[in-house]
């Protein structure tokens, strides 16, 4: 059946998301999720006229989940590739970031260009954009070796071997490195590009839902042209 | 006693894989009537037994208890069971329940008695072989010879027909066997049918009316306690009251003692 | 997904999960014998020791056993480093699931040793034998026969719970999967192929535990069931 | 690190709602482990050539198995077919791999009640399966108390598995909470804190109750 | 035989926490003396046997073996222990060790002999006990019999000055309890000095020099056989006998059986 059809006469929007990612999705002190996507799906719903209940899942089981429609779209700052347009479907950029390379105040690491990171131990979260920057750009050209990549599950404990000095590098968006350089003085913020990113953050919804995708790609539109989007980034201190 | 046999096994046969433990045993029980078989290890006494009670299949032959063809096919064979009493050397007490609730437990499961019923009952059987004061007991609590009343009582409460027991007193100390073997006395005298498997001549001298002598799978020899004792007419049954008399060695206390007080 | 685009897949993700695989057995293997080395001391200070040393290898078996393995990663790996002790990614994970496996290694072999019937011991020393001698000729040869079912399992858990080194960052079977299923979105192909590679490695693992078992079974005490099998 | 009071309350707040969440995932699991443990273990040592060969199988694979495949397939395979929540998809997979090893341990606890026992029970005249109700398990189950315990500390720390279908866990909390505030070490300490508390409070309890009904051999 | 004690002990005293188990037991044992105690279940002579290797502290009182004062504080209590043989009545041979590797254990780890010369002695204390061709087996593959037979070559091994035996053969049927007996009369005859706790009447009374009967803790009457089993002196040594011989039944043998041939 048409999901934009059974959203409808549910009433409801069903959105899943990995809640560990601030500031884009993440859980306040009274145990609700928050964060620009967060809002965002909550303008999506608003506007398309339901509700929307959030679900924190696995990441893994986020990809099954919304290609078995146990849940309508994710929203967690999930970016859109060609190979994983294959298995689910995009809807437009809602959002286009940045990216940086956080480094140890101790490290002596000057940076000017993303190869400069040729050669260090650097590290990155697990089946990212950025993963697949690093690998094609740094390890397949033979500039760094295999074993000197380290994918980690979750950005935190990424920051602690960082600041452990166990790696040199860590690749993920400019957001999150931006409040990971605040929290622990030990780190410092090294580049800032935009040479690393593909493609703009999208809601992933299940393959073949062309109604669905047409509506999400209308709100979205909507929500650029109105400047809602601009306002929540600036809200949330997304740059 | 030329009543009915109450037990009757007709050329019994049984065989492990390729060894044959009993080569074709015919014997008749007749009710009340106590017989002990005597014979030395591994001639097929244990297996005679688990033959009689179907805990194995005998391999060819017929058993006929009271009316019933109980080797036949399609026999309910946990009917059968409950007509026959079984006593064991290692008691085999049910280690989680009491001395009372080993009595009853056959009663409510087994029987469907109510469990009111089933305690007076139980109370009865242990009464019967003096053990009523330590009911609320646990096996681990009780002597070895206390145990074994309590396995009496148990195969008592089911109300058998026959009572068979394998060597009830081998792994008990001398002085707790006295007070087992006076229990088996008793049930004799009240007029119980029992198969005994047992090495204690005495009891087989005071008690039996018939003693059986196996070996080899067969009976060999069969009679009266005091012909058999006094006139063995075989030559193994003689070598074999000789080990047993040996090992024991009571053959030459004095018989003084035996009119001492005790 | 359909069953040829199923097998294309397998193809592509086969080279990668298999060096995942690899890292598992190396750390699982690791684990299990460091384990050894270090529970058998403690489940022998646990029945033999004095009242302290006996409290001393409960705490450690309780500790163990009673937190989550990645906690006890966490702290190893992270939490150590702030008492100035730091360890590369393998030494942590070795170190941890080490620990770990000792503990529970460590009640497994309790129940052996106590399974031997006490007479054992006192007949050890009726000839002259020192609780030492006692111990290692005569109680651990029996009691490291009697462990081996539960050493299985304990060999299957320790291999399913290596999945926890992903976390810093250390590429084994699950954690390549999870790699894998976020690159290409599919997740429930991609482990139903580790679920296979687990059912394979731990397969083969307990036929040669049973094997080993079967070697050093003593004659006339077999294990009912290995002997009718 | 400066206010590690407020922090610390913090991460109580996001901590605690998970706790009923754990114990009661926890429970569940065991409780229909033990369920299929007893009857695997039996259908192990008592059932006939075709039901032996199908415990064993059972008991290898989901052993083999990863508790988070086996709670994917429960909740994306059999949750399509029955009605069944996360919570219940995941309390269930959980039981269904503990069941595996709780047949484990039931059969080893089984295989230890003397064979004299079985004869006895079928000599007065009991059925299999009554025997085996009424005396085997009673004196198995007692058995296996220690074993036990062993399994209910690896079902309440495989608990923690179920965030992944959307359960929000104790575990799964810590790490929302560690990702507010980047102090994951108090996070998890905190978690590992609870996590001990409830092991060392259920292995005292069955301790109590091993004792209790302990047999004397 | 005047010759000076081996074994001697004096006002030995026992206790369990609060209950007293041995009460003041003095006894002097010579060089190639076989004695054999007798007496009720729980009047402590395993205690007593358990005394004397040390395997338990006596709580007051003092044992010499030899010259040396064993219960002294200081002493090596496994040098000790290698001069006492101990025989228990549940065999308690090494599982995992064949027949021959439970008697040469004790010679490498404990003597320190070397493997070659261990296996020597090993396979000549088979002999002695007559198991020599069974000495590739394990436990589990060895009769009752065979096993206590093995636990005594292992006992003899290690040269002990004296034996002691707690019931060797009360797990035994009548029939492998004579081959145990075998042994121990012949060890008898070659000189061993032995401290034998036993039931069996007929070993006591062919081949004990001297016959304890021990009651709650305390040595009640001693004397040669002959005297002790004709003539018991107290009151206490006639009932115990008359149980025994109740029990066993023997007492009614007739005389023509002794001379049956075997
Ligand atoms: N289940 C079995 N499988 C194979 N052989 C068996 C089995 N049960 C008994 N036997 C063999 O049958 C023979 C007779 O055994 P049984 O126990 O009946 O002898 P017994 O006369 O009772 O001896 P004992 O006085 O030692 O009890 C023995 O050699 C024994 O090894
Ligand atoms: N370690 C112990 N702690 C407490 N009581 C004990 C201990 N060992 C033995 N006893 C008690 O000491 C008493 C004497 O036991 P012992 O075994 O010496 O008697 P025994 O004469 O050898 O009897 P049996 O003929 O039954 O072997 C018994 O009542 C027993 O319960
Ligand atoms: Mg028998
Ligand atoms: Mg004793």
């Amino acid at each position: 059946d048409d999901q934009l059809n059974v959203i409808k006469a549910r009433g409801k929007l069903i959105v899943g998301t990995s809640a560990d990612y601030p500031p884009y999705e993440s859980v306040d002190d009274s145990g609700k999720f928050v964060g620009f996507d967060m809002a965002l799906v909550r303008e999506v719903a608003k506007r398309m006229g339901v509700e929307v209940e959030i679900k924190d899942m696995g990441f893994d089981t986020l990809i099954a989940a919304v290609q078995n429609k146990k849940i309508d779209l994710v929203a967690a700052a999930m970016q859109g590739t060609a190979e994983r347009d294959k298995t689910v479907d995009f809807s437009i950029p809602y959002n286009f970031v940045k990216d940086a390379f956080v480094t140890s105040t101790k490290a002596d690491v000057q940076m000017t260009t993303p190869k400069d990171a040729a050669g260090r131990k650097i590290g990155t979260q697990t089946g990212t954009i950025q993963e697949t920057w690093i690998r094609k750009n740094l390890v397949e050209t033979g500039l760094t070796p295999e074993e000197d990549l380290f994918q980690y599950e979750r950005v935190d404990n990424a920051g602690l071997d960082l600041a452990a000095g166990r790696i040199d590098l860590l690749l993920i968006q400019y957001k999150p490195a931006k409040d990971l350089a605040a929290k622990m003085d030990k780190l410092k913020i090294a580049l800032v590009t935009t040479e690393t990113v593909a493609a703009g953050q999208c809601l992933a919804l299940p393959e073949g839902e062309t109604a669905l995708k047409a509506e999400l790609d209308r709100v979205i539109g909507q929500l650029q042209q109105d400047g809602w989007i601009d306002q929540q980034k600036k809200a949330f201190g997304i740059d | 006693m030329p009543e009915k046999a109450i037990l009757e096994i007709t050329d019994l046969h049984k065989s492990f894989g390729e060894t044959t433990i009993i080569k074709g045993i015919s014997l008749a029980v007749r009710p009340k009537e106590v017989i002990v078989v005597v014979g030395p290890s591994g001639t097929g006494k244990s297996t005679l037994l688990q033959c009689i009670n179907l805990l194995t299949r005998p391999t060819a032959g017929q058993i006929r208890l009271a009316d019933e063809t109980i080797t036949a096919p399609g026999v309910n064979v946990n009917r059968v069971r409950q007509q026959i009493g079984m006593v064991f050397q290692e008691f085999n007490l049910f280690n989680h329940l009491t001395a009372l609730d080993n009595v009853t437990i056959g009663l409510t499961q087994v029987l469907g008695m109510k469990r009111d019923d089933a305690r007076r009952k139980g109370f009865f059987e242990l009464e019967r072989v003096g053990m009523v004061e330590h009911a609320p007991k646990y096996p681990a609590q009780l002597s070895g010879g206390q145990k074994q009343r309590v396995a009496i009582a148990r195969a008592l409460g089911m109300d058998p027909a026959i009572m068979l027991f394998d060597e009830p007193t081998s792994a008990l100390d001398p002085e707790l066997t006295g007070e087992v073997l006076g229990v088996m006395q008793k049930l004799a005298t009240e007029g119980m049918t029992m198969l005994v498997v047992t090495h204690e001549m005495g009891f087989a001298r005071e008690v039996a009316h018939r003693i059986i002598f196996m070996e080899g799978g067969h009976i060999v020899e069969e009679g009266a306690p005091a012909s058999f004792f006094n006139h063995p007419r075989t030559e193994r049954a003689r070598q074999f009251l000789s080990t047993i008399r040996r090992a024991h060695g009571g053959g030459e206390l004095p018989a003084a003692i035996d009119g001492a007080p005790s | 997904m359909p069953i040829g685009e199923f097998f294309a897949f397998c193809q592509k993700v086969l080279p990668d999960l298999i060096q995942g695989t690899g890292v598992t057995l190396k750390i699982a293997g690791g684990a299990l014998l460091i384990g050894l080395v270090v529970g058998l001391p403690v489940a022998l200070l646990r029945v033999y020791g004095s009242v302290w040393l006996r409290r001393l290898a409960g705490a450690y078996i309780n500790l163990f056993r009673g937190t989550p393995l990645l906690v006890q990663l966490f702290v190893v790996y992270y939490g150590l480093p702030d008492l100035g002790l730091t360890f590369s990614r393998l030494a942590a994970a070795y170190l941890t699931l080490g620990l770990n496996s000792g503990a529970y290694q460590a009640e497994y072999l309790r129940g052996a040793l106590q399974a031997v019937g006490s007479g054992q011991m006192t007949a050890a020393r009726a000839i002259g034998m020192s609780r030492l001698t006692a111990i290692r000729h005569i109680i651990l040869p029996q009691a490291l026969r009697l462990v081996l079912p539960s050493w299985s399992n304990e060999m299957i858990a320790i291999i399913k719970y290596t999945a926890v080194v992903f976390l810093i960052a250390v590429p084994d079977l699950m954690g390549k999967a999870k790699i894998i299923s976020s690159r290409t979105f599919a997740p429930i192909s991609t482990y139903i192929i580790v679920a296979l590679i687990y059912l394979v490695v731990v397969g083969l693992a307990s036929i040669v535990l049973h094997h080993v078992g079967k070697r050093f079974e003593t004659p006339g005490l077999e294990n009912p069931e290995t002997a009718t099998r | 690190m400066h206010e590690l009071p407020q922090t610390f309350l913090t991460i109580l707040h996001y901590l605690v709602p998970g706790l009923g969440i754990t114990v009661s995932v926890t429970l569940i699991a065991l409780a229909i482990g033990f369920f299929i443990g007893t009857l695997m273990a039996v259908m192990r040592i008592y059932g006939g050539p075709f039901l032996r060969p199908l415990a064993a199988a059972y008991s290898m694979a989901v052993r083999a198995v990863p508790v988070v495949v086996i709670i994917f397939i429960l909740y994306f395979v059999i949750a399509e077919l029955v009605d069944l929540s996360p919570f219940l998809s995941g309390a269930i997979a959980l039981g269904v791999a503990s069941g595996a090893y709780q047949s484990e341990i039931f059969r080893g606890a089984i295989l230890s009640v003397p064979p004299g026992q079985m004869i006895a029970a079928r000599a007065i005249g009991m059925g299999r399966f009554t025997a085996i109700r009424s005396i085997i398990l009673p004196q198995a189950i007692r058995i296996a108390i220690p074993a036990w315990v062993n399994e209910f500390t690896l079902v309440l720390k495989d608990s923690t598995l179920v965030y992944v279908i959307g359960v929000p866990e104790l575990l799964r909390r810590a790490q929302w909470v560690s990702a507010r505030t980047l102090e994951p070490f108090l996070a998890f300490g905190t978690a590992a804190a609870f996590y001990l508390v409830f092991t060392l409070v259920a292995s005292r309890l069955l301790g109590s109750l091993e004792r209790r009904y302990k047999i004397i051999q």
